[in-house]
Parts: structure tokens; C-alpha cells; sequence
């Protein structure tokens, strides 16, 4: 965990509404896991105030990268930032996937909804990398929310996509893909299924997952203050040990396994 | 070198900066980030006797330069703190302050002399202004009545310097200030936060699980110092101030209306080491202006 | 399109958008850049009974989101008001209304008892809640008894309808709305703006001439939006909100948490044509939302 | 007086912390007179709050130039505005200088201490297309204050200047060259002095004008809430009908007659 006033960032793509930057910053990446995520400075002035969290999208050598979706003012002031300039971070934070070594050989599945993709594409790397056999779930609302679709096809990750009105790939939600996917599996269940996206998905991600009795990781969001555990801002209720408790997402989090997790009726 | 020390009487602080409550944990988190032993001191976050759960979610809201809050004191308790935390802060080289919270006098006094047995806390500051607990934000700071009768009991069971923490949400901050010092404040601190909402317009809800939080930040700051102004002129015990401090300069704006230490609290957020960059900022100011002691330009502000 | 007029009782606003005093002149200084008639009415500046000089410069100081004024009501009077300003008024089709102040609760009758003669004014404004003219920054909207009195005169004297505008520093302000109501006020406005200060660390002065000025702007909008909240809920009179309205949202904002119509301050000086601009958006989210009539929302938030 | 929400900004120069940005904004053009000031928006977000004055500095056909010295957050966000983007600004504001006709082959002498050179630049346009016979007077701390120097040369402008360091021009003070220049102009004294700086330089050129009883007309800055008569923050003390009052800088200015501007001992 360190604050990098300096991360030069060293390239930069979009799509649309959905941007990607990378950036150098040595020691931040030498420490980071996937499901991680910065605080990334969006301001030198006190407007906007508060950092605004990514996840770690990317890792190579000495760069990380975030890909994001513009949101509001914090993610729009970051997307005009360009090649050259530098970002002020914090990072690695939080716990990310829990990556066990024994998921070598091993299906895995990743479920993306929208830029909920931004940290599994990291996952995604470090898994094959260990020689778990990966597959990648993708969707969004329509083809223009899934800008990474041919980047995944062409480093030759399993993939499929899913859209809400058929632009590309299976209409209908992602998580009906995972249906899908789990039928078609037949015998050979996933071994774990890690999924990032809007809340409702990841809902129903934990109901199928409790259904079909699979290991199930889910990446939450909240809104942050701090990021390093200091506000008790972002709190989300979590089981353990059979007790409900506000659980500091920044810090225990932002991954939890999927039946520890207590979702409200409705989010206020 | 200018020295920077300011002298609260009953504690000799290296450097007029402490992290405010609820802004800094319980210290340790900012290890990775800076030297605690730096800081003119740090207040940990409200501790009532036993632990507590905390308002429901969604606990912040950001809004122009500012941040509204309803963590609701979420905490481990006093227990808990000397038994896990304590020991820990207990090996620092700096003022440790201990922020304490009850539900009533009672309360308050139960957690003073649970401290009362330890070691290593330079004071206790006593937090009667807490926005985010009563229902309508009422709190023993909003009338000099209360505001006496929390002190003195917390006065006569404490053997350390005590330290009130005052609400902005008041008519008449200076009468609410008088009371604490008549009734025994060691110090007074001011402001906590200032009583705010905001709604979600699609869906009508609430941006906060508490409906009611406390708005900080530079947003703040105007208002803030024009109380520490107030109070600062008319107490004789020092005056801590705080709100919305971003910069050496809003210390020093501080400091000139009349406070002898400050405490930063959202900035801590935003940029961990933020205590440190502002205490660099001091410290060119004392350098540039050819400032010997910092304490020489407490309310020096020329009305 | 939807019905965007409601209904004070006392007076039927084409929207619910008035420009608030002090931040849009006489009103004829914002014809260059829109037109008045489509809002749903502005409020004058603060009149005295004889002109005003006002406050030394600095009158003015910005902050992070805010801006502090002292400008002291600096101002032409009564009488040149209505031989000079008023007949150019008349000739308007939306609601004016005149910003009444006073240095006793004479003056305020006096004031109201020299429109009262006169047409065109949709109602009178009491403002008891102005921060720049007494030192400390005190007026008669800090205490439900000082409140009683000036609305009792005021109710007594005027034919017209009274809107009783109150400050924001105090620390129940729904104990001074319902004094207001009791004493006869045909409506709230809230808020006035916040007592604040600002110093130069370069000079040690006062940023502001007056030393103390009036905290506006989005800082405040947080904290005025749970004051308006509060009193809505308590009170049967129509409320006027305002505080730090920069958007569309802001005023669906202010709606839904109780107020029946509000006011655009700050935001006026920044952008002349920004009560336009923030009623389109107010248009634009019923459109979407297929709300039919804005005063459907009212008070609808969801706690 | 408009408001311009989108002038094209067609041209950027910079020299060190001054910026000259030109602008197309037909409107607003077609009305501004010398000494006449702009409000100019510099960001979309209620921080910086406030518009920002900056006077009028060139006009060329439908095209208006902004000459300015980063002077903190408003300006500094100005001055990264690129051609192509647009500014929104209200204008033309105030009343400027008084161009009497009757100056035509008159001499006049324009006194400018840094940043202040900005109106005069214009007004000494319109005087030279009257047939005045315009002398500028140029001052600053140092060489780099004056960025506009070798232009005014170039455009054959009878200048001279000054600085407190004797980096270039007279070591001293501009209003020292001033009394240097009228002492030489002997016989011939100005028929009008228009001067725009710091209050002390403007105070010293009005106790020179008044000395030697020279008309002259200084313009004056303050802060400003809106710049066009409706907030009454920006006054200042003038002396009229032998009254002094608090009169708006915004509308009844920012140029005065010398001898009517009330100075405070001190500002505070
Ligand atoms: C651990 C974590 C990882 C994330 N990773 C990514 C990612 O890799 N890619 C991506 O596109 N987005 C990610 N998000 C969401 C992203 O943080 C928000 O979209 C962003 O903060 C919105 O800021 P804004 O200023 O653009 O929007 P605004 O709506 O203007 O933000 C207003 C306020 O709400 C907060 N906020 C709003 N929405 C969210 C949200 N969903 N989560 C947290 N805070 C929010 C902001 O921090 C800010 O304080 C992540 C969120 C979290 C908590
Ligand atoms: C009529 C008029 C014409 C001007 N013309 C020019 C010009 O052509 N070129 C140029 O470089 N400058 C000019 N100025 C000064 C210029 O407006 C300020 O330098 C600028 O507003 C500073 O803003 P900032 O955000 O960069 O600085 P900040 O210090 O961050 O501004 C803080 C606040 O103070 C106000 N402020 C600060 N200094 C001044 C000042 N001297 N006058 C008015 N308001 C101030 C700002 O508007 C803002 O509200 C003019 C001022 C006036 C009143
Ligand atoms: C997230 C958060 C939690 C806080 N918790 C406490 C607390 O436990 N006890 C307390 O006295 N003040 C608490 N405060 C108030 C701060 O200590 C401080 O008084 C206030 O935020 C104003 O300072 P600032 O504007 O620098 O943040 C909290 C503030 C924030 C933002
Ligand atoms: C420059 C200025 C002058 C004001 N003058 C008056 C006044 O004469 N009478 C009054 O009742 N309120 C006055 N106000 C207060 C506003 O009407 C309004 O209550 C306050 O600014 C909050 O709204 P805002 O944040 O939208 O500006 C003034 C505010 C400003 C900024
Ligand atoms: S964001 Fe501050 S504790 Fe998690
Ligand atoms: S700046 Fe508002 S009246 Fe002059």
C-alpha cells in the first residue's frame, strides 16, 4: 500500500464512453493482485473532493492499467488526462481474488457485466498464467458496453458476450449465459466462478452460484471514502462466523465469497 | 528553523497539526503512509464503551467541495481499544488524543475512566457534537445546559486534560464555548460537522442510509473559522480549530483568528499524508516571512 | 408538457423558480439576458426605508464552492424604489416581490407600509435574517421571540402577503418557522446566508471589509436542504427553499424534500440567464420522469 | 451586453505567465469599446465559482483578443484552454474609456504597469485609427513583465518603458518614465493621460495628472460577483457632485476620471 503522487501514464484508449489508460508505477505493481484496486486523484483542488476507486485492469512489467466507464465528473476529468501527464494514486488496495495455486488445470469463470470486465481481464491473465483454464463471460446492454470483446477473442481467452438487446452475442443477461455455460459444462462444473458487475448481477451470480453449490467470488462496489480502511465509509453487510456486520469493503473486501455476502431488500 | 511547537498548557504539541477524529482510524492506518511521530498529534476515532454498529449504508455523499457523512460511530468500543490498539499507539513519540462518545453522561464518564487506567494518551476530547446518532442531529452541544453538565461529570471522574468538541449547529457557538469553560474544559475544539442532507432525485430516497449526516470539507471553512473567531476572542482556555482545512494557509487562517492547534479531517481522506504537506506548507510560510515562532501569530488578526 | 405552476395559496407562480434578493438587482439588470417574464418571479433587493451605503470593499470573497458577501444592503430606499424602479416592475407579467428589511421593527412597518400604497408587488419578503449588518452578525431571525415580533408588526401593517425569510445559524430552525407561522407569516423562505470569514495570511486582515460576511453558493446547498427538510415537515405554511441551487436537480432536490417553490441566489451572478437554463432542466426531468404536474412532488421524499 | 456561451477561441500566444487568447465572438465584438472588460467563465463546475473580468485587449473585425497574467486558479485554468475550444463570456461590459473625437491629433500618453498594459493595447488602436498621436508607457517588475514590447515597437508605436530592475527601458518606476515624458514633451503636454495597473501606480499617475493638470482616466479593478451592476460588490469610493459614494466599478466603470477616485488609506 503506497501513494504514487507520479504515475506517468504511458498510453491511452477508448471506446466511446469506456476508456483505458496505463501507467508506470514500479512499486505499486509489484505488489499487486487482481481484484485490487487504486484510488486514483481526480483533481488538484478540492473539487471534486474525494479519490475515485478503479480496479487494477492490467499489469505489465512496471505498468498498471484501468479501464473505466465515464460515470460523472471524477471518471470524465480522468478521461481527458493524456499520455505524458501523470495520475496520483494509492494502491495496491483491498484483498482481491483469492487466487488459490490449485485451481492450475481447473475450469474457471469469469462474469463481467459492463466495466464490471475491468478487473477480471487482470484475473484472467494471472490465471492462465498458473494454467487454469479460464473462460470469460461478458455482458452489457448493447455491443458499444463491451469495447473489450475483440481484444479477449484475439489473445485467445475463451469468451463469450451477452447483450441485452442481441447487438452481439446472446441476448439477454449475462448471467443467463452463465446458465448456459454451467449446462453446457456439463460433468466438469468451474471450479470457481469470479464475477464483477452492478449489484443485481452479481445477486443473481451468488443465487445460481448457491444453486449449483459453486465457489463463488464477487467483486462489490460502494461508495468510498478513503480506500485504506481509515472512514468506515463504505461498509457492506457481510456474514462470518454466522454474525452479520458491517464489513469495510476497502479493506476486507472489495472481493468476498458470494454466501458471505447479505444483500439488502433494496438499496437505499 | 522556526519552531512550530504551540503550547496548549497542559499539553506541549511538537507542531500545531493533529489529525482530526474519525478521519484518521485509529492511527495505524496511515503507517504506510507517513511518520506519525511527525504529527503534532492525532485523535482516534469516537469511542463509546462497547462497540457499535454504525448507520446503515450508503454512509457518504460527496457534494460541492464538501463530504457529508453518517458513519454513525461505527467502532470496536473502549475495551477492545486498550486491549488491541492502545498498546500499539502507546510505542508513538506524539500526542495521541482519545475521542469519546456516550449516549449519556453515564456513558461518557464510563469510557474517561476506563482510559483513566492507561498510559500513553495525552488527552481526551470529549465529543458532544456528534450529528449522526440522534435521529434530528440534536446533541449535549446544542445547549449550554448540557453542554455543562456533560463536562463536569467527565471533569470530575477524568485525571487528564479534557478537551470539548463543539457542534457549528448553533445560534450562539461563544455562549456553548463559556459554558465548557466554566465548567471545567481544558481546551475547546471546534467545529464538528454541520447538519446536511441530499436526496437522490430518481429515486426520491435519501443519499444517505441515515437520511441526516455531517457535512465537512473546504465547503465548510468559511463558516468554521468565522466561529473559531468568535470563541477564540472570548475563552481563556486554547482553542483547537478545524473544518475544512486543505492547506498550510487555512492553518495559518486558523491560527491567526485565534486557535492555538487545528486538526485536519476529510483532507486525510483525499491524500493520506495530507497532515505532512500541510505541515511542509507551514513551514515555508514561517521560513518566507521570517516567522520565529509559530505561536506568535495566534490571533493576531487585525479587525 | 407538464404543469410546472404551483400554488402558495396566497399567490399562483407560473414555475416554481423565483430569483432570490440581493443576486438579481432591481431585476431589470438581468434584460439583456432573458426574459423575465417566463420566471416565475423574482425578489427584489434588500430595501431599507432611506438609501443605505453599505459596506467598506472588499465586499466579496470566494471560496470552494461558495462565495462570501458583505455588501451590507447597500441600497436606494423605499421611496426611490417606488418612483424609480417599481413603474418599469408593473409593467411586467411575473410575480415581484420586494425584500423588506429594517433596523427596528418600526422600520420594517415603515417599509411595508410605504408598497402597501403602491401595485405590482406580488407579496413582501421579511428578510430578519440578514448576517452583514450587525457586527456580530445577530438579527431577529436568531430567537422565536425577536421572529414573533417583527411578523406580528409587519402582518399588521401590510395588506399583502408576508413571506418571512429566516437564517440559517441557529440551532432549531424549526422552532423560529414555527414562530413565524404563529405570528401570522404567509410563508417561509430559508436560507438566508451563513455567517462566515475569511483572513489573508499575507496581510492578517479580514478578506472582507465588514470582517464577517454571508456564506453562499453549493458549499451550503447540503445544509440548507436538510434545514428546508426540517421545517417542511413541521409546518403548514408554504415553504420557499433556497441555498446553493446550481442545476435542475438541485431544485427537485429542495421539492421533494418540502419546498413548494424556490430561489436561485448565487447562481444568478454567474450565469444572468441561469434561472432559464436551471427551469429547462426542471422541464427536461418531468418530461422523462412523465411527471404531469411538478407539484406532485412535493414533499415526497422517501425516508 | 451578451452573453457569448461558445466564442471560438482562434489563437493563443504565451509568454511565460502571460497569455493572449483571441476569439470569435461577432456579438460582443461589434460593441466593445476600449476599457470595456469581459466576464469569462473558467469552468463548468461551481469551482471556481466566480467569472472572472479580464479587459477587452484587441478587436479585430468579428474576432476579440484577452491578454493575462496567470494570477492563480481562474486565470491558470484560462490559460490551458486550447484553439478550437470555446469560452463563454458576457460582454461588453462597463463604460472604458472616454474617446472624445476631439483628440484627433492630440497628444496622449497610455500608462500601463504589467498586466495593466491589456486595455491600453486596444484603446491605442482606436486612438491611432482617431488620428491621436499616442505615446505608451510601459512598466513592470522586469524584462519578462513586459511580453508586449517588441509587438508595440513592431506595430510602430511611440513607446517606451520600464523596469524596477533595469533588466530593460528606465530602472524604476512607469510612473517615474511618466514624469520623465511629460517633463520632455515640454510645451506639448498631454491632452489626456489613460493609465491601468496596481492601485499605487494608479494613485502616483493621479498625483501627477493632478499636479500638472492633466485630464486623465485610470481604470480600476476589483473583485467582482457579476460584472454587470447586479450584486453591488465590486465598488469603490468616487467622488461626485462633490459626494463620495460607493459606485459600482462593473457598471459606471472600470475607467474613472483620476481626480474622482476616493483612495482609501489603506485597503484592507
Ligand atoms: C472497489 C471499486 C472498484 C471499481 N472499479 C471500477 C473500474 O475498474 N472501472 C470503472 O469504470 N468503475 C469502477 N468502479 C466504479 C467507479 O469508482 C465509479 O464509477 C466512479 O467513482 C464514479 O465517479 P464519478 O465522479 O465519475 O461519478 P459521480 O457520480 O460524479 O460520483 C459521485 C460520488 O459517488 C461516488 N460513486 C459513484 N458511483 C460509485 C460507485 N459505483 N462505486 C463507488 N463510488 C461511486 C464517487 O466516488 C463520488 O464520490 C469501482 C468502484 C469501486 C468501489
Ligand atoms: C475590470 C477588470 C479588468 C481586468 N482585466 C485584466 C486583464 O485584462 N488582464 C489580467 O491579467 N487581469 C485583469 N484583471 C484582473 C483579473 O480579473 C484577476 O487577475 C483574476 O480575476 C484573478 O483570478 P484567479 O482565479 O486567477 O486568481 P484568484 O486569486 O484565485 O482569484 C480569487 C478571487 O479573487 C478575485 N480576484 C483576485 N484578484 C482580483 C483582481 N485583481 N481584480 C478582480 N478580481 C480579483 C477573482 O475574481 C476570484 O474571485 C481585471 C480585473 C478587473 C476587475
Ligand atoms: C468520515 C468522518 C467521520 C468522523 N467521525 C468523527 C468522530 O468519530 N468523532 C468526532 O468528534 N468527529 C468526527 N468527525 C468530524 C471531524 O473530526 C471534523 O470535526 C470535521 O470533519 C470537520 O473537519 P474537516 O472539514 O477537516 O473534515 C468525522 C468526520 C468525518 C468526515
Ligand atoms: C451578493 C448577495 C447579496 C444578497 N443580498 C440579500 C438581500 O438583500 N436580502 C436577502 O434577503 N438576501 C440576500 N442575499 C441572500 C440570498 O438571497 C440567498 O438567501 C442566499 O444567497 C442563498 O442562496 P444561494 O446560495 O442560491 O445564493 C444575498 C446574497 C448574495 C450572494
Ligand atoms: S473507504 Fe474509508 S474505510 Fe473503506
Ligand atoms: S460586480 Fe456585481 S455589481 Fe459590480
Amino acid at each position: 500500500m503506497f501513494k504514487d503522487p507520479e504515475a506517468r501514464i504511458v498510453g491511452k484508449e477508448s471506446w466511446g464512453d469506456y476508456f483505458l489508460l496505463t501507467f508506470d508505477s514500479p512499486a505499486v505493481s509489484a505488489l499487486a493482485r487482481p481484484g485490487q484496486f487504486l484510488m486514483i486523484k481526480v483533481s488538484d483542488e478540492p473539487y471534486p473532493l474525494l479519490r475515485r476507486p478503479l480496479g487494477i485492469h492490467s499489469r505489465k512489467d512496471k505498468t498498471l492499467g484501468v479501464f473505466f466507464k465515464v460515470a460523472g465528473i471524477g471518471t470524465a476529468l480522468l478521461a481527458r488526462k493524456t499520455p505524458g501527464e501523470t495520475l496520483d494514486l494509492l494502491g495496491p488496495l483491498g484483498k482481491g481474488f483469492n487466487i488459490d495455486p490449485c485451481l492450475a488445470g481447473k475450469p474457471v469463470l469469469a462474469v463481467g457485466g459492463g466495466r464490471g470486465i475491468a478487473p477480471l481481464y487482470f484475473l484472467a491473465w494471472e490465471l492462465r498464467a498458473l494454467g487454469a483454464s479460464i473462460k470469460i463471460l461478458y455482458g452489457g446492454r448493447t455491443q458499444a458496453d463491451l469495447p473489450l470483446a475483440d481484444k479477449l477473442r484475439a489473445e485467445g481467452f475463451d469468451f463469450a458476450c451477452s447483450t441485452d438487446d442481441g447487438t452481439v452475442g446472446r441476448r439477454g443477461l449475462v448471467t443467463e449465459l452463465m446458465e448456459d455455460e454451467i449446462k453446457a459444462g456439463g460433468g466438469s462444473p468451474p471450479a470457481l466462478v469470479c464475477a464483477c458487475g452492478p449489484d443485481p448481477m452479481l445477486q443473481a451470480v451468488a443465487l445460481i452460484a448457491r444453486d449449483k453449490r459453486l465457489p463463488a467470488e464477487l467483486s462489490l462496489e460502494s461508495r468510498m471514502g478513503c480506500g485504506f480502511g481509515a472512514c468506515w465509509g463504505c461498509v457492506q453487510r457481510i456474514r462470518r462466523d454466522g454474525k452479520a456486520e458491517w464489513i469495510k469493503i476497502c479493506e476486507d473486501g472489495p472481493v468476498f465469497p458470494a454466501e458471505s455476502v447479505v444483500w439488502e431488500k433494496e438499496s437505499p | 528553523m522556526s519552531d512550530l511547537s504551540v503550547d496548549l498548557g497542559f499539553l506541549k504539541l511538537k507542531n500545531p497539526i493533529l489529525a482530526a477524529s474519525g478521519t484518521f482510524g485509529y492511527g495505524l492506518e496511515f503507517e504506510p503512509f507517513l511518520d506519525l511521530n511527525r504529527l503534532g498529534g492525532f485523535v482516534v476515532k469516537g469511542l463509546y464503551y462497547g462497540p457499535r454498529e454504525g448507520n446503515p449504508p450508503p454512509r457518504l455523499v460527496e457534494t460541492p467541495s464538501g463530504l457529508i457523512n453518517a458513519i454513525g460511530l461505527q467502532g470496536i468500543g473502549v475495551e477492545a481499544f486498550i486491549a488491541k490498539v492502545l498498546p500499539k499507539l502507546q510505542a508513538l513519540d506524539t500526542a495521541v488524543i482519545v475521542n469519546v462518545c456516550g449516549a449519556s453522561e453515564e456513558e461518557y464518564v464510563r469510557v474517561v475512566e476506563a482510559l483513566d487506567a492507561e498510559e500513553g494518551i495525552a488527552a481526551c476530547e470529549i465529543n458532544i457534537s456528534c450529528p449522526n446518532v440522534n435521529k434530528d442531529g440534536a446533541c449535549p452541544a446544542f445547549s449550554p445546559e448540557s453542554t455543562r453538565a456533560v463536562v463536569r461529570e467527565v471533569k470530575r471522574a477524568s485525571r487528564r486534560p479534557v478537551i470539548v468538541k463543539l457542534s457549528p449547529n448553533v445560534t450562539n457557538i461563544v455562549e456553548i464555548a463559556l459554558a465548557a469553560q466554566e465548567a471545567g474544559a481544558d481546551a475547546i475544539a471546534l467545529v464538528n460537522t454541520f447538519l446536511a442532507m441530499a436526496i437522490d432525485v430518481e429515486t426520491r430516497r435519501p443519499k444517505l442510509g441515515n437520511v441526516l449526516g455531517g457535512l465537512s470539507g473546504p465547503a465548510i471553512k468559511p463558516i468554521a473559522l468565522r466561529m473559531v473567531y468568535q470563541v477564540a476572542s472570548r475563552v481563556k482556555v486554547p482553542v483547537i480549530g478545524m473544518g475544512g482545512i486543505w492547506s498550510g494557509a487555512d492553518v495559518l487562517e486558523f491560527m491567526i483568528a485565534g486557535a492555538r492547534a487545528v486538526q485536519v479531517g476529510t483532507a486525510n481522506l483525499v491524500d493520506p499524508d495530507a497532515c505532512l504537506r500541510i505541515l511542509g506548507e507551514v513551514e515555508d510560510f514561517c521560513r518566507r516571512k521570517g516567522i520565529e515562532r509559530l505561536e506568535d501569530i495566534i490571533a493576531t488578526v487585525k479587525t
